[in-house]
């Protein structure tokens, strides 16, 4: 009966990212979804704009990047959620270490769980819009620093609203207009690619953002997630 | 069996049984929501070898006490002092002594029992398998470790977070209507781990409906 | 006839039926399959346009018609399922979903290649066949979505039943509009090999032979995956049980 | 018309007519595909006779401690 | 004490209807967000794609409609969940009465209140992405008939999945395959009228779709929800 | 009260009393789940002007049975009649004779208490509000009949669908642990509502761990 933690702050960070993967392998759907979400959402704008690849060929960077943000962010949804509802989220608040280090790790698993797999896939997508491929290694490289930004940002608004039932929508609408520089400096990123021109300053710049999001993002997430459970 | 218990609410219970360390301390606490003012004064002590049981009416304000003495509610006036100091100030080391659970008793639904307690043990005192296994056990859910928390029943989820009470060395523990699902072998369980804690020393925070047949019990009746 | 179907609902009785079937199955489509390769690979005389690509085709016409057969076979066990709860039906079902997406994939990936050749890009928009098999596609990932997704087996079996029945007439619907889409915004209208051109029959004599190859593979592979399925369900039967002691 | 086969020498038979890598990778994919969705299915279930066989032996063994231990 | 009913079938449903629209009217997010979301989605794409309006102009028919397609599946969430976690659709399904009707109630409060007013805010998007004058009366029509034969179809999806805690994505996953057709007489439709031929054809096969779509899509709903809640 | 309740496990518990029409009979009923076995050859009648407990330790599946019966859940085997005819044939006419409430409470959290009720009672048999507030008044709810359920604590939204056993005039009610977050007045009132209703010619099946204090109690058991 000691006062002090017997686990360390560095072990019970692993143990929350292990126990994350643990539940991202039991509940598959919730990997594999975003992914297909992404090629689904991707795969619409061809049919309801125009098969056209000259013009599909235009689009194609914003579409994938549009694609990506709403997939990452309708993925956020069950960051938190079973946590909530269960009673993990206080038990979670009750430990006796940072939040901080608690929530990058459910982060962390969370982005590697469904956030990259739909960075891997993009390539292929480009490819059926018709992006020109001198732009494939920048999207990539935009989304690989991208996505976590994004997963990070909206781990905050998903925080803030854990306790709603259906909170889909509302996520979009608090989140989507914070993505917005993301957005903007991904596609830019990926039009300089297209026009032979350096993509390196828009993508050192969200290198800053994504700097920002780390070392802020849970702090933020973790002062929502108090004041929610309340 | 039935301490001397002082039921005029909001009133100092335990001021006889003055023989155990002062482990946590309310002093002049006051709630109120949606404008009903749900306890003012709010002044008792929880000493070390002690089950308190907080008992009261539906809507009285029990649920709400309980987490504000945790710090998952903080629309209260008043102070809490944990062996002494006050708990906002060192929030580690009143978590690192505290074992709650509440009306959600923080199973998580697609783990399965074992793999449940493993992490609600490593985020305090790190435990191995054969502890868990055991404590599951003793708690009768043998033959359900390894299936997932969904396929359990109500008082068999309840039951999972009772394995925490037997695996984790926290002094106090906060326990919220624990008794709710379960059976009557559950109930006698459940108290025989009350008396026990107490008597190695700990202190117990318990809502319940029950009358709980706990020795050297305390009550404190609000609303 | 009623007592016929009872049985046949039986996991035990269709067990020890496809016991006896499968040798048969697996020897006539090892047979129609290396028939149906070594032709296309050996024996089958360059396209007068595309050369020996065309070797592909048999290939693809083979397993992309095949996988069209997944929806409807899917929507019937479905309505077993649902009306007789026939533990059967929901076994195929459930092993018809993977493998559909593997079929439709497949047509996928060999459609691309072949239109490498044919029409100088990998995927192109404008053909309704491409487009209405990817959403095929994405609607199978969709019930094995939703199969994984729900916990409780039971509820799994009924609800995927459900969506396939939809999904049966929506794939249906989607081909159709997906079709019309295209006449009107002008098809790049790609090289036919119908069955008048200068080749000669013995292209769809070869593409014949590989479609019944490839049903039979269909079957067996469907029968293999589903006598596993009753293994794992009926693991507390006794025959099960014996089965699982003999091995 | 069976009889002509239409290749003189292995490489020209490999090559394909310039098309080597479309044919091949569409035969290439074929064969994983059909092999997959054959010998998964028999791992698979040599996996599940083994987990069962496991099973049922370790709850015979369990029966048989209890049997002497002597409730019954 | 007497076996039959002693309240009438249309007294239910409209009973229901009203209970719905006051949760509606006190849950006043789930009939903005769906609203909001739609705009911010749209304002997305001069972001992410080109600010320039005649490309615009020309994407504008099918942003708008893929949007309204999000829109719609993404509001669907909150269609049975609160019900179900609270018991209330239990007790819907306890009901003496044909259980097509309760669920017809439930989408047409659902579309009425998160289904029109996207519909209604559509031409003033129009407008900002430079849609053609003469296609805004189709645009509207159009998504008018689409909208809620998107919401039956969704609420079948809804649903199947009425037990899982986050299913935004899974639903997306369901739905939008199935939604191709009317995201494909949609756009057909407004582009018919952009290039000054009729849209009429595609209207009333859409009025078909419609027709089926109000006949089974409750039907299918109501088989699901005996399903899900067991 | 202990009235002649044979305990021995799936069981006919009322062989003796045979004075009240039979309202439902369960006969030979199977329910497996998980390979467990929860109950077979389940044989019970209810008859007008009796209390059944169904009793039984965590996961002997009291939840299921009650669930089946009301036709949520529909993987068990045997046949369930409601005043002679299979329920299945007759659902209407069985849904128009019963209430049920279950774990979940069926309360919705934005709605207050009275549009709650407004609304259940639409679906079965009207009643107007001042019967409505007449009912939550009696559930000692007087003061929060406007409130949104959701600040209600969690014994006072039990007691919000306690209030429809007062509106209802279903005859069979089927109660899911209809004391988990009670009181120990909100016990005392709904024993005896149970026995007025049982009294007045309807039939209850209910589960809880409580001793249940209500006159002519018969008894199941299950597990
Ligand atoms: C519904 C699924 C499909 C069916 C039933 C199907 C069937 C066929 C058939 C019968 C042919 C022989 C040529 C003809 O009669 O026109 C063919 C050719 C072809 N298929 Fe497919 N196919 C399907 C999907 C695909 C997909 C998904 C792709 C590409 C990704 C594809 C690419 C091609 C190409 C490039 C040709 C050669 C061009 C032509 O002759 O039309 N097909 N397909
Ligand atoms: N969804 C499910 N899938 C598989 N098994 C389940 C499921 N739900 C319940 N069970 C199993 O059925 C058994 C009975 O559950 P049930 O909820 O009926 O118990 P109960 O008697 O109501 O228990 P309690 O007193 O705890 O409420 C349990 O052993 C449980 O493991
Ligand atoms: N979120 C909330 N907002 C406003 N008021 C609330 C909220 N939650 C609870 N209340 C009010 O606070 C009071 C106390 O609630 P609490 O849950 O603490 O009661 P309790 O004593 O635990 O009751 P029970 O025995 O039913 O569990 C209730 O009267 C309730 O109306
Ligand atoms: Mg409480
Ligand atoms: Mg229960």
């Amino acid at each position: 009966m000691n006062p002090t933690p017997a686990t360390s702050t560095s072990a019970a960070f692993l143990a929350t990212l292990r126990r994350d993967f643990l539940i991202a392998y039991k509940r598959k759907h919730d990997v594999v979804n975003p992914f297909m979400f992404f090629v689904i959402v991707v795969s619409l704008f061809p049919v309801g704009i125009s098969p056209d690849p000259v013009k599909l060929a235009e689009i194609a960077a914003g579409v994938i990047w549009i694609a990506v943000l709403l997939a990452s962010m309708l993925s956020m949804d069950s960051l938190y959620r079973a946590d909530f509802e269960d009673g993990s989220l206080e038990q979670l608040l009750l430990s006796p270490h940072p939040l901080y280090f608690m929530v990058l790790a459910k982060n962390i698993s969370h982005w590697l769980v469904s956030g990259l797999p739909v960075v891997l896939i993009s390539p292929i997508l480009a490819y059926m819009l018709n992006l020109p491929a001198a732009a494939y290694f920048t999207l990539l490289l935009s989304l690989l620093i991208g996505t976590p930004i994004l997963s990070l940002l909206g781990s905050i608004a998903v925080a803030l609203t854990v306790g709603l039932g259906s909170r889909g929508l509302i996520l979009a609408v608090i989140t989507l207009p914070m993505s917005v520089p993301v957005l903007i400096f991904g596609t830019l990123a990926v039009q300089a690619s297209v026009n032979t021109m350096s993509p390196a300053g828009y993508l050192a710049l969200m290198l800053a953002m994504l700097a920002a999001a780390i070392s802020l993002g849970p702090l933020a997430s973790a002062a929502a997630l108090r004041i929610s459970v309340d | 069996m039935s301490a001397a218990a002082i039921e005029s609410a909001h009133n100092v219970p335990n001021a006889d049984s003055s023989d155990g360390e002062v482990l946590l301390d309310i002093r002049d606490l006051f709630c109120e929501r949606d404008d009903r003012i749900l306890f003012q004064h709010l002044n008792f002590k929880l000493r070390a070898g002690e089950v308190l049981q907080v008992h009261g009416s539906n809507g009285s304000g029990k649920t709400t006490l309980l987490r504000i003495i945790c710090g998952l509610n903080d629309s209260y006036q008043g102070a809490i002092y944990w062996q002494g100091t006050e708990v906002v100030e060192h929030l580690e080391d009143f978590y690192s002594a505290l074992l709650y659970i509440g009306h959600r008793v923080g199973v998580s639904k697609v783990l399965t029992p074992v793999e449940n307690l493993r992490w609600s043990c490593s985020l305090q005192r790190q435990r191995d398998d054969a502890a868990i296994y055991s404590a599951l056990a003793t708690v009768d859910l043998r033959g359900f470790e390894e299936s997932q928390c969904f396929t359990l029943s109500a008082g068999q989820q309840q039951r999972v977070s009772l394995a925490r009470l037997l695996l984790s060395d926290a002094r106090l523990w906060i326990l919220d209507e624990p008794f709710a699902t379960l059976d009557a072998s559950g109930v006698e369980q459940l108290e025989g781990l009350l008396s026990k804690h107490a008597n190695s020393g700990g202190a117990v925070l318990v809502t319940t409906h029950h009358q709980l047949r706990v020795p050297k019990l305390q009550r404190l009746s609000l609303g | 006839m009623w007592l016929w179907f009872a049985k046949l609902g039986s996991p035990k009785w269709f067990y020890e039926l496809s016991s006896k079937w499968l040798p048969w199955l697996v020897g006539a489509m090892a047979i129609l399959l290396s028939v149906g390769v070594i032709w296309g690979l050996l024996f089958l005389p360059p396209d007068y346009q595309q050369g020996y690509s065309s070797r592909i085709l048999i290939v693809h016409v083979a397993v992309a018609g095949t996988s069209l057969a997944f929806f409807p076979l899917m929507a019937v066990a479905g309505t077993i399922t649902l009306v007789w709860r026939m533990k059967l039906a929901d076994m195929v079902a459930k092993n018809a979903a993977p493998l559909g997406a593997w079929f439709s994939f497949i047509t996928l990936a060999t459609g691309s290649i072949w239109g490498s050749v044919s029409w100088g890009t990998w995927w192109e928009w404008t053909d309704s066949r491409l487009v209405s098999m990817l959403f095929q596609f994405f609607l199978l990932l969709g019930v094995i979505s939703l199969r994984s997704a729900l916990e409780d087996s039971d509820k799994a079996a009924k609800a995927c039943a459900l969506l396939s029945i939809v999904g049966c007439i929506n794939v249906v619907i989607i081909k159709y509009s997906v079709e019309w889409w295209n006449t009107l915004h002008q098809p790049s209208s790609p090289v036919s090999l119908s069955p008048d051109s200068p080749n000669g029959p013995e292209f769809w004599i070869a593409t014949g032979i590989m479609i019944l190859a490839v049903y039979l593979f269909l079957a067996v592979s469907l029968i293999l995956a589903t006598r596993n399925e009753i293994l794992v369900r009926e693991r507390q039967a006794q025959w099960v049980q014996d089965l699982v002691r003999q091995e | 018309m069976l009889d002509v086969i239409q290749f003189s020498s292995f490489s020209e038979f490999l090559h394909m007519g310039g098309y080597a890598f479309n044919v091949w990778s569409v035969y290439g994919l074929f064969a994983v595909f059909i092999m997959a969705n054959l010998f998964l299915p028999l791992r698979k279930k040599q996996q599940i006779l083994k987990e069962q066989k496991r099973r049922l032996l370790f709850s015979e063994a369990a029966d048989d401690a209890q049997a002497p231990a002597g409730d019954k």
